[in-house]
């Protein structure tokens, strides 16, 4: 048991089921990122944690104690909005004061714990104002010191870095896994981005269409996607996905792809790999980009890279890397070369590889094989 | 343990409720003094009601003396002109001062009031002032005349065929501010890029205003409209105040019909009976209007 | 104001400007004339205005009407002028304004905010109540105040004109709330906050613009209305618009006009100031909410 | 379905009087009377009841020759909350005593003898069923002719006596570049003076027959078609300007000498005594030509509703303070009408009062006094109106005679 524990949780309008079962056990102090696009179902599995949807069927249990019929304010949670959600008609002190007065806190408490959370936030200056006078930025932090000063059990964030920009988000992004790490608060939180997914999280859930697609560590759905969905979602550029055929030779497993220019190219898979019992099949090859690159860039450590020539269709220099697309089985494959590659579109240039990192699919049902 | 679940469900109840609750008095108070009394109208309508309400059941004949009636006719021919060029000339005028008013004019909320404050004033207030003016004796035509124009001729209040549009005219007068006022909050909650953004498309102010701003006033040509309505089929105190239904019966109004057979000519039944043709002329015009405004909202 | 105007984009050139400045000052010719009628007698002696000439201003300026209409004039049998209405209609006025605000409020919360099965309905059925003609409702309601007995008192007044102002209260209140963020609804319920805590605490701190047009629309109708307070009140209980009525409608004798005016601008004088006080909020107001889809 | 109306009207007067009643030994009375000499008259009566200790509660709503109080009064009864006693015209009266809703005051009136000096014609507006309902306050004659003495001597026009008399001396007017006929254009203005120009084209009877006894066949004789072709000539010596004038400006243009004649009933005398003129003098009242020998009237009165079983004493009192020959003289010499008991002393009327007095105990006597249709007393309200609408459409030109004839009849049909 968890603790908070979703158990079998389902969510339905009338007819329509936004959310299917779902099954979620999040241990104490664990940092949870529900991520996918929007309209997915992650923001109501949230507002059911939080109380403000009821669950139709199955339960949430916070603490091994059922929610079901608890109201949001008994729940001992707190919650960061999109908007932040901010009382307008109240400075910023009174706003982080408000839920504790509601739980009948006295008002000495009440004015110790909102100064300790703002000296902590670095907002102590900014108590008299009003959430019209502040910054993005600022709002954002009081948004969170509301959410703080109250100590709930679990901290659930609704997309809290959406409104901010670029630079303000990364600065924010790094801030609240600080806290996190300082505090050991549990903390559910709900992103569309898959980077704040990755980077914040200690484990993800990946959801799409109602469904948890996967749930995993970061590493493990980055590097191990359950299937297409969360493969392609996952990562940014997105992995390369094409279609290859099996084809085994002496107990090796070879994936044919088809070449732009008529040919077929042979990658070998890594050994060990569950590709020899799929002889002639069909498949969907995925590999990241990172593990597409020129030779010279290639992982050493990686006991399985093989080159293919392909021709370059665009090049895409981005600074630190260059990106390189050209076409496999038909579909647009990105590979990321050092900065320094010396490649134009046209060439016909060799890609490297590294058959360790790449993952294959089931054309049909998109779940991962082997 | 058996009562505090049972004090939790209570409150839960309670706190469910609650809402339903806050709602009913209103839901309530409508749904018996409105509705109810619609019915009891309905009913009416079938009954020989004369002095007060009784219930000796009719069939149609209220109906059918009703639509016998030269003075109903008149009516309901009044108010679809009344009506109709009083909500079209409000919108035009209100959109037209709006857009005038803003144009970053100087004494802005001054003149604003100025346009509001007719609204405030009742035709109890106004009406004898509007007579006076209208009354070709002593009103507009004879200050004309007593400045030297005396080709000068203004008779619409005497004029059967014209009085009508008198009381356009002071209708008018006393909502098109309202209007305006709607329409400049219309205009002011247009965003500014969209405006710049056809501007650098090259349009010129007026077609500015014809393809980009009064479009979007689509919400405030429907609140409008809703307000103008209600005001126009209510019209009563404007009609009693300026002419009295008259000359003749030229002015006569659906609403001023109404009260007329019910309380002056003790003719409830036929009263009931206009009544119910008026609120099912308003219910032909104003729920689709609400169902799909409601619709649209969700 | 940080709202945006169409005028910081359209540009207007000078020729331009004269005529609309022109053109504004038309139309608050056409908007001010009737009110300079009544002004211009309600100040002269009753001789000249007999003499003709309702134009023209008083040669001999005078505030006798004034007095009359306030303190002496003839409403009923007793000579008591405006003066002893005035109360009765503030007493039935601020009572129903301030029940129907915070009523319509309470209505487009829970319109807005705690949505249920069949709530767009209901809302329905408020609006379109808006649209029943008074005269149709007279006698049905005088009967049911007879049954709750109310009938010829003020509660009973402020009643029937809570019952007839209560759609477009909740019409207001509603359109506005619903651009109100639910976020913050959400928030307050997760810190803790019940029902009427979220309402009075978070909701009705906001509610300021639209509150204003609420009070500015009922004020203004109540007020002004003739027929419920002459058909629902008492002897003692008759509002100003009763005796306005009584006093320029007497059925024979001479017709003082300037006092009639006189009396006319006085009874007016209460909305005339509540528009004048509240007017800049009022198109705040109506931006905030009740004209946007 | 009387009975039916009845009892509900008596239970709610009971409801009322266990509820809103707290005042007792007041009386509340709702009337539109709030014009200076009018409420100076009422004013009599008020200081009369309270020097018996009753108070007086004063419940005006001024506005269209009191409907607007009529209004207010369905409200009211409806309401259960129906004041003691209630200003009404004609047949409002027997409407209500029918509805049940009157207090029965026989007790009073035998003790008093209202019998005896209270016209037979205005006792049928009074009593409903053999049953005393309403005091009556005074008697207005409609059929007045207002002139300015100066237009009339400087034109050398005698006081006309007939139809072609009176044409006559209009066409004199009007050749002389004045207003021959000064008057308001409203409803119930335009049947005033068609009251009188029926009466005189068709005589008592044709007025019995067409307005008291609806009789089909007389409202659509040729009398009525002729009578409806005077009422366009008389239109012909109106000025344009008439339409929704007030009657009592309609009586300024002839104070003024702006005009000659004034068709109106005998409250139009306030305004030229008001005015400062002296009758006789300055102007001329007499019959309608055609009408000398007959009064058409309307009579105000007071009708008490029912509080209780019987009469309340301050019903009772109010009643008998009405209907004192002093109040009576008194009341009437300021609003202009004549008392409604015939025994009332003359003394202080003046000439126009007099005649008044004289004409109704004349008429009273020989059977010549008729209640207006046009003030409510020749027929219903609903009735009334119908007529109101054709005779208005005729004057302002709708209708030729002819379709104001045939619509009178059909008008009728429709409104009974």
């Amino acid at each position: 048991m968890g603790f908070l524990d979703i158990r079998n949780a389902t969510k339905s309008y009338g007819a329509v089921k936004v959310l299917h079962e779902t099954n979620i056990a999040v241990e104490e102090g664990e940092f949870l990122v529900l991520v996918g696009p929007s309209g997915c179902g992650k923001s109501t599995l949230l507002n059911m944690i939080a109380g403000l949807e009821e669950v139709t069927t199955g339960d949430i249990a916070i603490k091994g104690r059922s929610m079901n019929g608890v109201r949001p304010a008994d729940r001992n949670i707190a919650m960061v909005f999109q908007s932040y959600a901010l009382y307008p008609n109240m400075n910023v002190a009174q706003n982080m004061a408000f839920g504790l007065e509601m739980h009948g806190i006295p008002k000495p408490e009440r004015d110790k714990a909102v100064a300790g959370v703002a000296d902590l936030l670095q907002i102590s200056h900014l108590l008299d104002r009003k959430p019209g006078q502040l910054s993005g930025g600022q709002r954002q932090r009081v948004a969170m010191g509301r959410a703080l000063v109250r100590d709930p059990d679990v901290f659930l964030f609704d997309e809290p870095l959406s409104n901010l920009d670029a630079k303000l988000r990364v600065d924010m992004r790094t801030e609240i896994k600080k806290l996190h790490q300082k505090l050991g608060t549990t903390i559910v939180y709900v992103t569309h981005d898959q980077i704040e997914a990755l980077t914040l999280s200690t484990r993800i859930a990946v959801m799409f269409g109602g469904h948890v697609q996967q749930l995993g560590t970061p590493k493990e759905i980055y590097d191990n996607p359950a299937n297409m969905f969360v493969a392609g979602f996952m990562g940014s550029p997105s992995m390369n996905l094409f279609p290859a055929k099996v084809a085994v030779k002496d107990g090796a497993a070879v994936a044919r792809i088809d070449l732009v220019d008529g040919g077929v190219a042979s990658l070998p898979f890594a050994a060990g790999n569950a590709m020899a019992t799929h002889d002639g099949r069909d498949i969907i090859l995925g590999i990241r980009p990172e593990a597409i690159t020129d030779e010279d860039g290639a992982d050493r450590k990686s006991k399985a890279i093989h080159r293919i020539d392909a021709r370059v269709e665009v090049t895409e220099p981005a600074g630190s890397d260059t990106f390189v697309v050209s076409n496999l089985g038909g579909k647009e494959v990105t590979g990321r070369f050092r900065a320094d590659v010396d490649v134009k579109a046209g060439d016909v240039f060799p890609f490297a590889v590294n058959m360790e990192k790449a993952v294959a699919f089931d054309p049909k049902t998109e779940q991962r094989l082997g | 343990m058996a009562t505090t679940a049972n004090t939790r469900a209570g409150n839960d109840w309670l706190r469910n409720a609650l809402p339903k609750l806050v709602l009913s008095p209103s839901f309530a108070m409508v749904v018996i003094f409105v509705y109810g009394f619609i019915l009891f109208t309905f009913y009416l309508s079938f009954t020989d009601s004369r002095i007060l309400p009784s219930y000796g059941l009719v069939g149609w004949e209220n109906y059918a003396k009703l639509f016998k009636l030269r003075a109903w006719g008149i009516a309901i021919d009044n108010l679809l002109i009344f009506g109709s060029l009083y909500i079209i000339i409000c919108c035009l005028l209100g959109l037209a001062l709006a857009i005038l008013l803003d144009q970053k004019i100087r004494a802005e909320g001054f003149i604003r009031t100025i346009y509001l404050y007719p609204m405030a004033l009742s035709f109890i207030v106004t009406g004898t002032a509007w007579k006076w003016f209208l009354d070709p004796g002593i009103g507009l035509q004879a200050v004309m005349h007593s400045w030297g124009w005396e080709s000068f001729a203004f008779e619409w209040i005497k004029d059967r065929d014209m009085a009508i549009y008198t009381i356009v005219i002071a209708a008018v007068w006393q909502t098109s501010g309202f209007v305006m006022a709607m329409f400049l909050a219309g205009l002011r909650g247009i965003d500014n890029e969209v405006l710049k953004a056809a501007q650098i498309d090259g349009a010129s102010n007026w077609a500015l205003y014809r393809r980009i701003v009064i479009p979007q006033l689509r919400p405030a040509f429907m609140s409008a409209f809703v307000v103008l309505a209600h005001m126009a089929i209510k019209s009563y105190d404007l009609i009693i105040a300026l002419t009295g239904g008259g000359p003749g019966t030229a002015t006569e109004l659906p609403a001023t019909f109404m009260y007329s057979y019910t309380f002056t000519r003790n003719q409830m039944g036929i009263g009931a009976a206009s009544a119910t043709i008026m609120l099912m002329s308003i219910a032909a015009i104003m729920v689709p209007y609400i169902w799909s405004e409601l619709r649209e909202k969700k | 104001m940080a709202t945006n105007a169409s005028s910081q984009v359209v540009r207007t050139g000078a020729g331009a400007r004269f005529v609309i400045y022109t053109l504004l000052a038309i139309f608050c010719l056409y908007y001010l004339l009737p009110l300079y009628v009544m002004v211009v007698n309600s100040l002269k002696p009753l001789s000249e205005i007999q003499a003709g000439g309702m134009m023209s201003l008083p040669r001999e300026w005078t505030v006798a009407p004034w007095q009359s209409a306030w303190a002496t004039a003839q409403i009923g049998v007793a000579a008591t002028g405006l003066k002893p209405y005035f109360v009765n209609s503030i007493l039935m006025v601020v009572p129903a304004v301030a029940i129907s605000t915070v009523l319509g409020a309470l209505n487009g919360y829970v319109l807005t905010k705690w949505r249920f099965r069949g709530d767009t309905i209901i809302f329905g059925l408020l609006l379109f109540g808006c649209f029943i003609p008074f005269q149709m409702v007279l006698i049905p309601m005088a009967r049911m105040l007879g049954l709750m007995g109310l009938a010829g008192t003020v509660p009973g007044l402020v009643f029937v004109h809570l019952v007839y102002g209560i759609g477009f209260s909740t019409l207001y209140f509603r359109n506005y709330y619903q651009q109100f963020p639910t976020e913050l609804v959400r928030a307050a319920m997760i810190d803790g906050a019940g029902f009427f805590t979220i309402f009075r605490r978070i909701m009705l701190p906001s509610s300021g613009p639209i509150a204003v047009v609420c009070i500015i629309w009922q004020f203004t109708n109540i007020w002004n209305d003739f027929l419920f307070g002459a058909s629902f009140s008492d002897f003692d209980s008759q509002p100003m618009t009763v005796a306005l009525n009584n006093l320029v409608q007497s059925s024979t004798g001479v017709k003082e006009y300037n006092v009639h005016f006189a009396g006319a601008i006085m009874a007016a004088l209460p909305t005339l100031l509540v528009y004048i006080v509240a007017g800049r909020y009022f198109v705040r107001g109506l931006m905030a909410g009740s004209v946007k889809g | 379905m009387r009975s039916t109306i009845g009892k509900t009207v008596a239970a709610f007067a009971v409801l009322a009087s266990s509820v809103s009643f707290a005042h007792a030994g007041d009386v509340e009375v709702l009337h539109w009377w709030t014009s200076g000499g009018e409420a100076a008259a009422l004013n009599v009566l008020k200081q009369d009841l309270e020097k018996q200790g009753i108070g007086w509660q004063d419940m005006p709503v001024a506005g269209g020759g009191g409907t607007q109080a009529m209004t207010v009064l369905r409200a009211r009864v409806t309401s259960g909350n129906a004041p003691t006693a209630v200003q009404m015209l004609g047949f409002d009266i027997t409407d209500w005593a029918k509805e049940g809703a009157l207090a029965n005051l026989n007790d009073v009136a035998s003790a008093e003898g209202w019998d005896d000096v209270v016209p037979g014609a205005l006792q049928k507006f009074s009593k409903y069923d053999g049953q005393w309902v309403a005091a009556p306050v005074n008697v207005h004659s409609t059929n007045w002719v207002w002139a300015n003495k100066a237009i009339l001597d400087e034109l050398g026009i005698a006081q006309p006596t007939t139809w072609d008399e009176l044409v006559a001396a209009m066409q004199a007017v009007k050749d002389a570049g004045k207003v021959a006929v000064a008057h308001g254009g409203q409803a119930w203005q335009d049947a005033t003076v068609f009251d009188a120009v029926a009466m005189a084209t068709g005589g008592p009877e044709f007025y019995q027959k067409a307005f008291i006894d609806l009789d089909p066949d007389t409202l659509g004789s040729d009398t009525m078609k002729e009578a409806f072709d005077r009422m366009a000539v008389i239109r012909s010596f109106v000025d344009d300007n008439f339409s929704g004038r007030d009657w009592n400006l309609a009586s300024a243009m002839v104070i003024n000498g702006e005009a000659a004649f004034q068709f109106m009933g005998d409250w139009a005398k306030g305004e030229f005594l008001n005015a400062g003129k002296a009758p006789g003098e300055d102007f001329l009242c007499f019959r309608f030509p055609g009408t000398q020998d007959q009064v058409t009237f309307n009579s105000d009165q007071f009708a008490l509703f029912k509080q209780g079983d019987t009469p309340s004493d301050e019903q009772a009192a109010l009643a008998k303070a009405i209907m004192s020959p002093t109040f009576q003289s008194a009341f009437n010499v300021v609003k202009g009408s004549v008392p409604a008991r015939v025994d009332v002393p003359d003394a202080d009327f003046d000439a126009c009062g007099k005649q008044g007095m004289k004409d109704l105990a004349a008429a009273s006597s020989s059977g010549n006094l008729f209640g207006s249709m046009a003030h409510g007393h020749a027929n219903p309200a609903s009735i009334k109106n119908a007529m109101y609408d054709v005779i208005t459409a005729h004057f302002n030109g709708e209708y030729d005679s002819e379709t104001a004839v045939s619509e009178l009849v059909s008008a009728v049909e429709l409104a009974q």
